[in-house]
């Protein structure tokens, strides 16, 4: 134990940065699993260049890691870091505008020559110009340190030095007393075949520690007690990890087999990598040649009684709506996921945005409507997938489900469900023919379920109904091809009443604890934290605030109306300008204010925490 | 369905149940009137295709026909199978995802020049490329039928049409030429109104395990009649149509006059005398697709004088589903049937017990 | 002159019905430009079948053409004919519900016989069973009566038949008074090939005039005046036709050589084929491999300094969604023509409705707002195509014209403009460089106009401007690539505030000639022609309604607002399931009322009186 | 602009204007900070393409680079000519329109192996067929870079990448035999690293008139490093490297002790010795694609190993933007300019006069 002082702290934010080659996701990814065992609530907010590894040393090749964990339950990655490890200059600069004075600063010093200086526009040294006097700064070679601490390895400087992020990981797992075993375990396996590699690593990681214990330069350990979390088995998960996990859930949960059709976009690319290492749950990942094709093989699986899946992202879904429209009107369950990102086009393909709930609500040719279900956190992306799952295969239609970067690749403790506990889903096959032609029993591929409106599903191998299909209209019914104006006024209409009478989308739920707030703030999406976090602040600064959040974006919870007319003022703040507003506003002539940012990030507590106070004082 | 199901020894529908009930062509005609224009040629290829099913003797309910857009495409509905009329040329991709899932399906693709050369080309040839176990029935009449009257991926240079008053300025694909060059592993070409010879191709196409390309040249007699009119009638075709039969020299011509050979200089493939002694012995088996290319090359892509017509290449190799199958069978047996709860555990957890 | 007496109407509806086969498209083509000519006003409504050519004598082959024509102006092609023109008995069939009691009707009685009865579901001769008694049928063997009409031409029977419409054709040119001599000439150009065939067919359209001159069957012929119109000279005009005029119009004006990339599809195909006979106008015209293809090509020649166009209905603006995208985002002009049809998918491609507003709208990931303008006759289709050409080169922004079938084929008397009256459009290039770095002259893609907020359109040739733009987020200005969050937030707004900017949008005109109307019936595009009759007939019947018409649904008008609030109730008919409607309700919190029917056919003048009353007896 | 305008002699670049000055590579390079991964085998491709371009003294202005999207696709920003970097697949149908339209322009394609075989597959192979007068570089990484890794296909059979842990399934194309069955009049196949090849094919492609189709075998060392490790190592390439020349018998090896010939049984052709009497004579200008073809098969699919490189094929065809010109000067020419008044009149036109 070491002989050091130790402050309590209730939470604290960490910002690893570095280049993409510095390993700074991983440094992330092992401090979160560490401070996730030990029973912090956290939040994390993984950053990275769209470039796959711009130039060393440059801004644009900046990396960024950021976690938030504390010993309560808390919503955001938090808006400014406590402490910055910066593993260059350019990690320095890109990063040092969001501290708050006083902020700590650990910082690699090997790079700060004047040639890597002015490569960021560092026209003097920060670590000696006094610039970075406001805050707390611990210059440290980490680079030296590594090459020395693994000399006796006999590897090459450049090698040795690789291990450097382990050494920073060290120290800060001594600060804030994260163990390492975790880590070290994660090491053993990750470089079993490479045991020099493995030992070089472990042992950095060792140095980093001991650096701490040792050196005077750091007086204090910080230590943050576990959170209180609800009983239970827990994990971190990043919302990707969680929908291809949901996917698989609602595979095993349906009976049906899961058939992924995709193709490569970021932010979705690692739900068909995840899916792609599931065989043994009978999962079929089919690399496509493009997202059309991605989705017509999701929806030619579908077809044969399999759970159609295709994962893309905003210019995917573009690609795809003619597919899309398509399953609408063959009515076919299948499940179109949107990890939104950046745009318009090609955008800002890294960086997260909610800027396609227009697209889709309405991005396909005529009235072909489509249910939408949108996650509201990382973990929530399990819970989404399987509704979007029950959607699909109870109402035969095609289910979009709007995630985002923020989401896919932030993470947070989840408690693990219990397998018994997740919703049995029925594909109710149709097996036997439902229509009497002259005596003859025929199948009609059209015959709605009263209840649902939902056709059957009758798929091939089923002997005796035989069926052709396709996306001419059909007549009600019997489903043959009919050019009938009223007919096809009919199944215009069904098909849209079909989807607004989805049933099981619950009520919105209002959170209004002191019952008498005036101000209602809403939200759809991974906005949820941030809007939380800020209804907190605002609560706490002894406003009356109450807020509901949107999972069902089509159809709307049945109380939406009345919730929406209920509060003298509707304030709901979204990553686009204003698209969920328009939908409210349309249906329900509310007049919603929307606060709208389109900066490719999440939103920033204390950022709305402010609009809230100035909607309440009315400016 | 107590009836016991037996396979067929066919490769390509190894694993699709049969019947052992007698099938006619009346089993595989749909209650659907059909609504091709009188004389089309699509006709033919229907009539053919349901006489030739009974001949496999699956169930009917395990054969799945698959198409685009295009008068061509509207062919599911007549057939009494399930069928999945699409949209404009995605009819491969959608059955790649049907056949991938379903082994115990025959599924069949039938797209036009259009729909599968024009806007579908794409996922044409990554079909043929992945070997998928897909026939695909390809009605090349040189024109967009459907939209009435446009020019076509494969219509000849100079074509005068609707959208091309002065003539297309475009040089046809050879669907033959482009299946092997994008790596098909079996392609054929035949004609509607040739019955025996269509019936031969489908049945070669069906035995085949994999992506069958087969494409099938048909008339539209509104938009572009007479438009294989040469190979067809009875005092031009024996000059002009080479028919190629595995293990046979090419000849061709009323008396056989005609062969094909290698020149022996240029090394070229040409027409020669029948009985020069350097005429060629088709190999559909070759694994060099070369051959067939050449083959391909003889027919004149304005007049189609010369077309070979039969199955060019027949080659075995894995099919994209079977690997994905034997994937799956494979992790399964090796780590064991997915454990759900174990999966979402994962390894890095802690438990929380009831303080709160 | 004939001895018959003739009685004077001021309006006739007149339908042709046959096969496919039968030719009617081109008899009613004939008929009008006889109208036309002649100088009443007219409206016209062609229909046909999906299929090229079903079956002959099935009702899935019946192709129909409605042609309305008075001594006075008018907007539709007429809700119920007062004539049909029946060649079989499928066409009959098809038509007869849609007659009036008392109307006439002339039928073809060559194919009643019992097989083709009975292949239509006739179980008894309708000319003999009575069923037809509460009309006015002529049956005559028009058949018949061709061939022996044409007997000294040494045709085969079947030839010979086949002139049978024009011997309709003759007759109904009688009982109207309609002149033959411009469909002789016509008949003569046509056939200039074939000395055979013309002569038959100019003999057969003799033999029909005749044949009312003579027989008795036929007592009365009808006279209908010249309706007055304001001065100018007059053609007759298809929606396409109209269009492709614009089009070229456009390119003149511009002086921008016009390029087409399209794909063809119904109903748009005929824009590509009659823009392909113009190439002596310096229009291109490229028969893409897809639509994405198509709108690409169109693109990369705007990218150069072309008009570039793409046409196409609404399958095909689905698949351009992201090609669309990157316009918006390349900030280049480009008109994307959409002749909407029925949906959704593949829908009922030969019918009209107008439920791509939306997706024109949305139809796109994130924020890619492109303006919308909607012609609402098909003489108008010529005035949409210069305005969206003045908006997508003055602003540099895709702009998408939504007509419809209806409109397409549909045809009207059209006031030939003068050359020297049509808007002069500038493309105004970019020839200088735009900005000092250092002393150093740059050229900057970005740099926006301050008034319009358009960017600079240099063209590849140009010297010293050489620039590159790509889909990824552009720096304000410079237009390098730029990752950074605000820069992002303020290129999101700018283009957005491009399009919300848009100068020359005319405010909306409100016709309330009572003064004291509490209803206004609002429409856009092609449902001007029905509305606008419904409201004449609503006010004849003593009701005081106020009517408005949007062209322009992108921006929207700048007065839109303050007219929907102007009034007690705003009714607003759509061919859709209320897509205008929610974008006023949305943006102006109005409780516009929707009547919306989605049948592939346009609305009748008589319902929509109906429903105007209904709304203003307030049920 | 006083200085005068000359036209250089190549014929695909006929209509393009030169300058008078002397250019460098410089004159070629943007303002843009390279951004690719250090090593990365783009870089050398950038560097000769900027190192060739000033030999071909075109305006600089006249120059246009228009890619899709992909690590490779990056390349127009760091050019000093006109660029644009469009979206994944779709340059060939852009530069299609801009070719059509500015016969002044040289248009230059950027692409991947994904970006140009996979998404934009059908791009490629109907602007070969038209025969657009471009010049298309493909960088054919075997896999996906910028999205980190997924395999593409060019990608070997069994491919471990991130989104095939257990192999991949589907048979690579061969891009040039593609090129090839698409009817392609220019195929060419080259190495990033290889400077002076890769100069000459660019000198060969730019001066075809015509699609150029150029296949660079490039270096990913972040996600397929030593992909094509043995074509470009000193100790292996000469064995397993087959350099194309026009003219030139068709040898290879240290010593050219291999060649390559017509196999006089099953006519394939094959790999002899040097000296063998059947050694072919490499004719890229023959009509017939068939030996070409032939050529392309040699390369093993998996290792690449026996990998022909240079030019396979450069024939004369009629392109489709000079036909399309043609035609509007034709009618131009043979009905006068078009007069738009008369347009808009048409033939049949009444005329009301002022009542009202
Ligand atoms: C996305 C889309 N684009 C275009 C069309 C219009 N279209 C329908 S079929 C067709 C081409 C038909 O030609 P082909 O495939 O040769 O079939 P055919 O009618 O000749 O049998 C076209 C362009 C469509 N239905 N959908
Ligand atoms: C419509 C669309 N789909 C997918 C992507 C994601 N994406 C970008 S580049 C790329 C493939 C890159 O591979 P390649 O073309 O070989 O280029 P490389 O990076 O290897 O040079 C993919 C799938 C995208 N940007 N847009
Ligand atoms: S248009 Fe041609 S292809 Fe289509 S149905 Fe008629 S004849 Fe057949
Ligand atoms: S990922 Fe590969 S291809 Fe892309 S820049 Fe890096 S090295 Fe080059
Ligand atoms: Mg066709
Ligand atoms: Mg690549």
């Amino acid at each position: 134990m070491s002989a050091k002082q130790t402050t309590e702290l209730d939470r604290v934010v960490i910002r690893f940065a570095g280049d993409s080659g510095d390993g700074m996701q991983l440094t992330g990814d092992r401090f979160t699993s560490a401070t996730a065992v030990f029973g912090n609530d956290l939040s994390t907010l993984p950053n990275f260049p769209a470039e796959i590894r711009a130039p060393a040393g440059t801004l644009p090749g900046v990396s960024s890691f950021q976690l938030h964990f504390a010993d309560h339950d808390i919503l955001t990655p938090g808006d400014a870091p406590d402490v910055l490890v910066a593993m260059n200059p350019a990690a320095l600069k890109a990063n040092v505008r969001d501290l708050p004075k006083g902020a700590t600063i650990i910082v690699d010093t090997a790079d700060f020559t004047p040639r890597a200086l002015k490569k960021v526009g560092y026209d003097s040294n920060p670590l000696e110009d006094g610039s970075l006097d406001s805050y707390q700064v611990h210059g440290i070679d980490l680079t030296s340190m590594a090459i020395e601490a693994l000399k006796e390895f006999g590897l090459t400087r450049k090698q040795a030095s690789r291990s450097k992020n382990m050494l920073a990981l060290g120290l800060l797992s001594w600060m804030y007393g994260r163990p390492l075993d975790g880590t070290i375990k994660f090491l053993e396996t990750k470089f079993a075949r490479n045991g020099t590699i493995r030992d070089a690593n472990i042992t950095a990681l060792r140095a980093g520690w001991n650096y701490g214990e040792t050196t005077e330069d750091f007086a204090v350990r910080y230590q943050i007690k576990p959170a209180p979390m609800p009983a239970g088995i827990y994990r971190n998960i990043t919302g990707n990890l969680a929908l291809a996990y949901g996917l698989i859930a609602a595979s095993k949960r349906s009976g049906l087999p899961l058939f992924l059709g995709s193709y490569p976009i970021t932010p979705a690319s690692d739900v068909l990598h995840e899916l792609a290492k599931h065989k043994r749950f009978g999962v079929r990942t089919f690399q496509a040649e493009d997202e059309i094709a991605g989705i017509g093989a999701a929806l030619g699986a579908a077809f044969g009684g399999a759970l159609g899946v295709t994962t893309t992202s905003g210019p995917g879904v573009a690609l795809k709506s003619e597919t899309i429209g398509l399953a609408v009107s063959l009515e076919l369950p299948l499940i179109i996921c949107d990890i939104q990102r950046g745009g318009p086009s090609t955008g800002l393909p890294t960086k997260t945005e909610q800027a396609d709930l227009l697209q889709a609500m309405f991005g396909r040719n005529s009235e072909a409507p489509v249910p939408i279900v949108a996650p509201s956190s990382p973990g929530d992306c399990f819970d989404a997938a399987l509704e979007a799952a029950r959607i699909a295969v109870t109402y035969r239609t095609p289910v979009i489900l709007l995630s985002d970067g923020y989401l896919a690749n932030g993470s947070e403790p989840w408690r693990i469900p219990a397998v018994e506990d997740l919703p049995v889903i029925d594909p109710a096959f149709a097996t036997e023919t439902n229509h009497q032609n002259g005596g003859e029993p025929e199948f009609w591929p059209y015959l709605r379920d009263p209840e649902t409106l939902a056709r059957p599903w009758a798929v091939p191998g089923t002997p005796g109904l035989e069926h052709r299909i396709g996306g001419i209209e059909k007549a009600d019914g019997s489903g043959n091809i009919s050019y009938d104006p009223e007919n096809h006024d009919r199944m215009v209409r069904l098909r849209q009443a079909k989807i607004d009478g989805i049933a099981g989308v619950p009520d919105l739920e209002v959170e209004d604890p002191s019952g008498v707030a005036r101000l209602l703030v809403i939200g759809w999406g991974s906005t949820y934290g941030p809007i939380g976090a800020a209804v907190r602040r605002a609560r706490a600064a002894g406003h009356d605030v109450a807020q509901a959040h949107f999972r069902h974006l089509n159809p709307l919870p049945a109380n939406t109306g009345e919730v929406l007319r209920r509060y003298e003022k509707v304030l709901l703040p979204e990553m686009n300008l204003g698209q969920l507003a328009l939908l409210l506003r349309a249906k329900y002539l509310v007049d919603v204010i929307g606060y709208n940012k389109v900066r490719g990030l999440p939103f920033k507590a204390d950022e709305l925490a402010t609009v809230i106070k100035d909607v309440i004082n009315g400016d | 369905m107590t009836e016991t199901i037996t396979r067929p020894s066919l490769p390509g529908l190894r694993d699709v149940p049969t019947t052992g009930n007698p099938q006619t062509k009346k089993d595989f005609t749909s209650d659907q009137e059909v609504r091709w224009c009188p004389g089309c040629g699509d006709y033919a290829v229907l009539a053919t295709v349901q006489g030739f099913l009974p001949e496999l003797n699956l169930r009917r309910e395990n054969i799945v026909f698959i198409s685009g857009i295009g008068c061509s495409s509207r062919f599911p509905y007549y057939m009494n199978t399930y069928g999945l009329h699409s949209i404009h040329g995605r009819a491969p991709a959608i059955a790649t995802g049907l056949a991938a899932t379903r082994p115990d399906l025959s599924v069949w693709v039938v797209t036009g020049d259009g729909d599968g050369l024009s806007i579908g080309g794409n996922h044409l040839i990554h079909a043929m490329r992945r070997n998928v176990n897909l026939t695909i029935l390809l009605f090349n009449n040189r024109i967009y039928g459907l939209t009435k009257g446009q020019y076509s991926p494969t219509s000849e240079i100079g074509k005068i049409t609707k959208s091309t008053p002065l003539g297309s300025l475009d040089t046809p694909f050879n669907p033959v030429s482009l299946a092997l060059g994008a790596e098909a592993t079996f392609v054929a070409r035949t004609i509607d109104s040739d019955r025996a010879h269509l019936t031969a191709v489908l049945r070669a196409a069906a035995a085949h395990r994999g992506t069958s390309f087969v494409e099938i040249y048909q008339n539209c007699n509104i938009f572009n009649d007479g438009a294989f009119e040469m190979l067809k009638s009875p005092d031009s075709r024996d000059e002009v149509l080479i028919r190629l039969e595995h293990g046979q020299p090419i000849r061709f011509g009323a008396d056989l006059h005609f062969g094909v050979r290698r020149n022996p200089e240029t090394s070229v493939i040409e027409v020669c005398n029948g009985d020069d002694p350097g005429v060629l012995t088709h190999d559909a088996h070759n694994d060099d697709p070369s051959v067939a290319f050449a083959l391909s090359r003889l027919a004149d892509p304005g007049t189609l004088a010369r077309s070979p017509i039969g199955v060019f290449r027949d080659v075995d190799r894995p099919t994209y589903d079977d690997l994905m199958s034997g994937q799956l069978r494979d992790a399964a047996e090796q780590q064991g049937e997915g454990d759900l709860a174990a999966l979402l555990a994962g390894t890095d957890t802690w438990t929380i017990d009831s303080r709160v």
